[in-house]
C-alpha cells in the first residue's frame, strides 16, 4: 500500500496546545501526524474559500463555518461542535482586585483608571462574546469607552499578565495556562452565546487521513485530550 | 575630408551655429569660454542632438537630420577626451585604459603608457590621481580604444611643460601616422598653431 | 463611491495624525542614525546597525511586545517617562505613533545613509575654506546634497506608518478614536465575514493617502532634478 | 543556549530559503521598476510608484488576502500558472517566498532607485563614446556605481523576509515544515501563554540571521568603499 | 613674510616635504604633475593634515605639530580655488558666489562679476556652465569670500587668452593693493614669470 499522507489540518490560534497534543497522540497510534496550521479563524476560513488543498478546519466561531459551509466547501454531514470554553474575567497575578460577576457590577470602579483588555470586540471571537456579557450584564455603556482592543485573546492576556492592564476577558483555557493572571470570576454562561469550536472535513478533502483524525477527535480519547487543557466538551 | 559639419542646436536659451569643412589632419576649435566648443564636440560623439544638420567625418555620415542618420554614440568610433575627464571612479586606472580597448590594431600600449607617464599609475584608483595624472589617464584611455577620429577638448589643461611636449609629439604621431582626423580644443595659441593645419574660430 | 461616514473620518484624520507624527518625530533620530553609519567607523558599529534593523526583521508582533515591555508604566523605563516628562504611550495615539516610527525606522535610516554615502565630500570641504563651520556645511551643503535619500525617507516611513498593524495593535491597542488607525480598523473588519468591502473600502483609503504623499514626493524629486539639470545622451 | 532542537532547525533552514529565494526572485524585478522610475518620465509613472508601494501601505494581512485573491487555483491567474507552469503558491513554501518578496519590493525599488538618481550620466556618456552599447554601459558602468543600493536591497529585502509575517500567514498559512517560517512559528509559540522564553530564542534566531546578513553587507559596503578613496578632511 | 612653510605629509605610499619662505606677493608653485603642489595647497587649506611640520601665512601659524596648533579650515581665512573647481551643484552660480560672503571689506560685486564675465550666468545652476565659465565661477567665489590670503591651483587653465589677461590684471591689483599673500599653481611659464616675486620649485 502506498505510505499514507499526513492531512493538513486548519485550527484556530487559540486551540495551539491541545490540538497538537492531539496530533501527537494520534501519531503515536500509528498515524502519519497531522500538519496542523495555526492562524485566525478568519484567515483559514479565507484560504479555504480560495481553494486551499487542506482537509480538516476547526474554526473558534460558528459564524466562520457558516461562511464556508454556505460557499459548500463543508463536508456534508461533518460538521460538528465538539469543544466549549467559557469566558473569565482576569487580573494581574498579583493583584488584589475583587469583583463579583453580576448585573451591573462596578467594573468601571474595578478598573481605576485603568482600561479592560480583550479581543477586539468589532470582530473577533472572543471579543464578541465579551461584548455580548457586558450588554447584558448591563455595563457595556459605561465600560465601552475604556477598553484596550487586542488582536486576539492572547493579546488581551498578555497586556494583562504584563500588568498593562488591571483587568481583561479572556477564555478559561487562556487564563489557566497562564501563570501571570488569576481569574477573578467566570461570566455566567446565559450572558453570552455559548463558547463552541466546530470541526468539519472539507468537501475537497482527498485524504482519508484528515476524516479520520476528525473522528478521532470526537472519540472520547481524544476530547480527554481537549479537556486537560481546560476545554468543556460536547 | 576630415571634418564636414554643417548644424545647428540649442543650449538652454542659446542657439548655436556651427558650418565649416576641414581638410586632412588636425583641426583646431579656437574662441572663447562659451562660445560652444564642448558643445559641438559632444554633437559629433552623439552625445547631444542637434536640432538639425549634418555631420560627416572621415567621409563617414554620422548625422544627418534631413535623411534620418543617426548613428549610436557607441557605433561612431570616437576617441574622445572630455574636457571634465569622466574617468570611471569604480575601476583602476589599468581597467579605464583597456575599457574601450579591441583586441586589433591601435597604439602599443606600453609604449603609449610611457610616453603618457603613466605606467605607475596602472593599480590606483582615479580618485586618487593628481590633476595632471588623470588628465594623462583621459587621454590614454580615448587613444587605446582604437577610435577612427579623436576629440579633444582641452587635453593639456593641467599638464606640465615637459610632459606636454611629448604629448604633443605623440598626437603629431597619430596625426601624421596613423592619418585620424582630430578635432582639438584648446586656448593656448603656441599648441593650436603648432598642431592644427586648420582652425576653425567658434 | 459613497462619502466617508464619520467613523471613517475619524480613523482617516488619526492615520493622518499619527504617521505624520511619527515620522516627523522619527526623522531626526532616524537622520543621526543614518550619519553615524555612513560617517563613523567605530567598533560595535554593526551592533547599532543590527539594532536599528530589528523592527524590520521581528515579527511586528515581537516589536509590540517588546514596547511594551520598555514603555508601559509597569516598566522602569515608562515609569521614568511618564514621572519626568509626562509621557504616557500606553493606550494613546502617542503610543501609535511611538510604534509606528519605530517600524519606520530601518527604512529612513538606510535611505538617508544611501543618500549620504553618496554625497562628495570634497564639496563640504569647499565649504570649509569658504567659513562655513561643521554646522553650517552640513545645513547648507551635505543636507541639500542627500534631499533626495530624506524625501525617500519621509515617503518610506509615511507608508509604513500607514500600513502598520501588528506593533501598533500589540502595543497600543485598538482603541477608536484613539488608536485606531486604518490597518487595525481593517484588521476588525476583516474578521467578521461577508464584510470584504468594508475592507476594500478602508484599504482604498490607505491607498489613496499613500498615493498623495507620493505624488507630493515626486514632484519634489523631479523639482529638485531639474535644478541640477544638463543630461547628456 | 542550548543547541536547537530538529524543529527549530527545520523553521531556521525554511526562513532561509525562503527569504534567499525571494530576494533573488525579486532582485530583477525590483531592478527594473527601480530603473524605469529613476530613468523614465512617461504618463501614469505614479501610478506604478503607487502600486509598488502597495505592500508597504497596506496592512500585511491585505496584502496576503489579495495574494489569494489573484494566486489561488481558484482564480483564473493562479488556474493559469497551474495549468501552463505547475506553479502553485498556496501552502507551499513558494507562496511563503511570494509573500516575502512582495513584501520585500517597495524597499529595494526604492534603494535601488535612490543609487540610480546617484549615479553620474555623464559617465555612462562616457562609456558610449568608448564602444560600450546600451546594455555594456549598465552592466560596467551603472550598475557597480549603484552596487551600494543593490546591497541595501539585499539587505532590507532579506531583513523584510525574514521578518515578514501577516501576509505570509495569510496567504501561506502556517504549515510546519512547508511555509512556517521564523516569524509564524513565533506567532505560534505567542499563542502559548508562558512560552515566552520559547518566543525570546526564536526571536533570537532572527536577530542573528540578519545580523549575519548586515556583517556580509557592511563588509562590502566597507570594500567598495575603500577602492573608491581620497577622503579630504 | 608671507608664507612660511616647512612640513611632511604622506600620500599613498609616497611622504612629500615642503619647506620655503617667500616675501610678500605671490608666489608661484612650479613643477611637474604629481610634484604635489595640490597636496600642499589642501594642506595649508586645512583640508590634510600633514605629519609634522609647521605652516605660517602672513605671519599667522595656522599648523604648528611642535605647538599643537591646527587652526580649524573655516579658520584660516584663505580663498581656494580648487584645481577641481567644486561648485556647489544644488545651488545657483548667485548662491555659489554669495556662500562665503562676508559684509565688510573686499571686493566689489559687480566689479568682479563684470571682470570674471560671468554676470549673466547668476541664475544659472552650475552643471549648466561650460568648463572655463565654471573656472571663473570658482574665482570668483574664492575671491568674493574676503579671503586673508589666496591659495589658486591652475585657475586659469580652460580660460581663453583675452579673458585671461583681464583675470591675471586683477589678480596683480589684489597682490599690489589689497596686498594679500598669494600661492599660485600654473604650468604655464609666461604666467608664472608675469605675476610672480617669489617662484618655489616642487
Ligand atoms: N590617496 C592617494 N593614494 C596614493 N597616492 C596619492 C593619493 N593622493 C594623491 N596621491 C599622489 O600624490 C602625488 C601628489 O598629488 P598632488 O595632487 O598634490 O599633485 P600635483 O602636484 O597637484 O599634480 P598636478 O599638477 O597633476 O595636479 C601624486 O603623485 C598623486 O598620485
Ligand atoms: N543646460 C544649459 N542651459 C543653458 N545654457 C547652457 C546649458 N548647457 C550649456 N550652456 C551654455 O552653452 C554655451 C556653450 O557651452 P560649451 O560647454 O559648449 O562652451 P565651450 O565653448 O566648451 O566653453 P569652454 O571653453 O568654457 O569650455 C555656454 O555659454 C554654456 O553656458
Ligand atoms: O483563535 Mo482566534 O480565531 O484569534 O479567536
Ligand atoms: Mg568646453
Ligand atoms: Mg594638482
Amino acid at each position: 500500500a502506498p505510505a499514507r499522507q499526513s492531512p493538513v489540518v486548519l485550527a484556530a490560534a487559540s486551540l495551539q496546545e491541545s490540538m497538537n497534543a492531539a496530533a501527537d497522540a494520534w501519531a503515536r497510534k500509528g498515524h502519519p501526524r497531522p500538519r496542523v496550521s495555526f492562524a485566525a479563524s478568519s484567515a483559514l476560513a479565507r484560504q479555504i474559500a480560495s481553494g486551499a488543498p487542506a482537509d480538516v478546519f476547526v474554526s473558534a466561531d460558528e459564524p466562520w463555518m457558516d461562511d464556508i459551509q454556505n460557499k459548500g466547501l463543508v463536508r456534508k454531514g461533518t460538521r460538528v461542535s465538539f469543544l466549549r470554553n467559557d469566558l473569565v474575567l482576569v487580573a494581574p497575578r498579583n493583584s488584589n482586585v475583587r469583583l463579583r460577576i453580576g448585573r451591573n457590577m462596578p467594573l468601571v470602579q474595578a478598573l481605576g483608571n485603568g482600561r479592560l483588555a480583550i479581543a477586539d470586540p468589532a470582530g473577533v471571537p472572543a471579543g464578541i462574546y465579551g461584548k455580548q456579557a457586558l450588554t447584558r450584564l448591563g455595563v457595556w455603556p459605561s465600560v465601552q469607552g475604556r477598553l484596550a482592543p487586542g488582536d486576539s485573546v492572547r493579546g488581551a492576556l498578555a497586556l494583562v499578565s504584563r500588568g498593562a492592564a488591571p483587568l481583561g476577558i479572556v477564555y478559561a483555557t487562556d487564563a489557566r495556562a497562564d501563570p501571570g493572571v488569576r481569574v477573578v470570576g467566570i461570566f455566567p454562561a446565559a450572558s453570552h452565546d455559548p463558547v463552541s469550536y466546530p470541526v468539519t472535513t472539507l468537501a475537497a478533502s482527498r485524504n482519508p487521513e484528515g476524516e479520520a483524525f476528525r473522528r478521532y477527535l470526537l472519540s472520547s480519547e481524544g476530547k480527554a485530550i481537549f479537556r486537560r487543557f481546560g476545554f468543556g466538551t460536547k | 575630408m576630415s571634418f564636414d559639419i554643417a548644424l545647428s542646436l540649442r543650449r538652454g536659451e542659446r542657439s548655436l551655429e556651427y558650418a565649416f569643412t576641414a581638410g586632412s589632419g588636425l583641426t583646431a576649435l579656437f574662441g572663447p569660454s562659451g562660445a560652444g566648443k564642448t558643445s559641438l564636440l559632444d554633437a559629433i560623439a552623439g552625445l547631444l542632438r542637434p536640432d538639425k544638420g549634418r555631420i560627416t567625418v572621415g567621409g563617414t555620415t554620422l548625422f544627418d537630420s534631413a535623411a534620418h542618420i543617426d548613428v549610436k554614440p557607441q557605433k561612431r568610433h570616437c576617441g574622445y577626451v572630455f574636457q571634465d575627464l569622466r574617468l570611471f571612479p569604480h575601476i583602476s586606472v589599468r581597467r579605464n585604459l583597456a575599457f574601450g580597448r579591441k583586441a586589433y590594431g591601435g597604439l602599443d600600449w606600453d609604449h603609449t603608457l610611457d610616453l603618457l607617464g603613466i605606467g605607475g599609475l596602472l593599480e590606483r584608483m582615479p580618485a586618487t590621481l593628481s590633476g595632471g595624472e588623470a588628465q594623462r589617464v583621459a587621454i590614454g584611455r580615448a587613444l587605446l580604444s582604437t577610435p577612427d577620429f579623436l576629440l579633444m577638448d582641452e587635453p593639456l589643461a593641467s599638464v606640465d611643460a615637459a610632459r606636454r611636449d611629448e604629448i604633443l609629439r605623440l598626437v603629431e604621431r597619430i596625426r601624421d601616422e596613423m592619418r585620424l582626423p582630430i578635432l582639438y580644443v584648446s586656448h593656448d595659441r603656441a599648441e593650436v598653431e603648432r598642431l592644427a593645419q586648420t582652425i576653425v574660430p567658434v | 463611491m459613497q462619502p466617508l461616514s464619520p467613523a471613517e473620518w475619524e480613523v482617516l484624520v488619526l492615520s493622518l495624525k499619527v504617521g505624520g507624527v511619527a515620522i516627523v518625530a522619527t526623522l531626526p533620530v532616524a537622520f543621526g542614525l543614518a550619519w553615524m553609519l555612513a560617517r563613523w567607523r567605530f567598533p560595535g558599529k554593526v551592533l547599532i546597525d543590527a539594532v536599528v534593523h530589528l523592527p524590520l526583521v521581528l515579527p511586528p508582533v515581537v516589536t509590540g511586545w517588546l514596547l511594551l515591555l520598555a514603555f508601559s508604566p509597569n516598566a522602569p523605563f515608562g515609569a521614568f517617562l511618564e514621572r519626568t516628562l509626562g509621557l504616557t504611550f500606553l493606550f494613546r495615539w502617542t503610543g501609535a505613533a511611538l510604534a509606528a516610527g519605530v517600524m519606520a525606522l530601518p527604512l529612513m535610516v538606510r535611505a538617508m545613509r544611501l543618500s549620504l554615502e553618496g554625497v562628495d565630500r570634497r564639496l563640504e570641504s569647499a565649504a570649509r575654506t569658504l567659513g562655513a563651520g561643521p554646522w553650517r556645511t552640513f545645513i547648507r551643503v551635505t543636507l541639500p546634497l542627500s534631499a533626495n535619500g530624506v524625501l525617500a525617507a519621509l515617503v518610506l516611513g509615511f507608508a509604513r506608518s500607514v500600513g502598520e498593524f501588528g506593533a501598533t495593535i500589540t502595543f497600543a491597542s485598538n482603541i477608536p478614536g484613539e488608536t485606531q488607525t486604518l490597518p487595525l480598523a481593517i484588521y476588525s473588519a476583516l474578521q467578521i465575514p461577508g464584510s470584504d468591502s468594508q475592507v476594500v473600502r478602508l484599504a482604498g483609503l490607505s491607498v489613496l493617502l499613500s498615493v498623495a504623499a507620493l505624488v507630493l514626493s515626486e514632484w519634489l524629486i523631479r523639482r529638485s532634478g531639474q535644478q541640477r539639470g544638463r543630461h547628456v545622451i
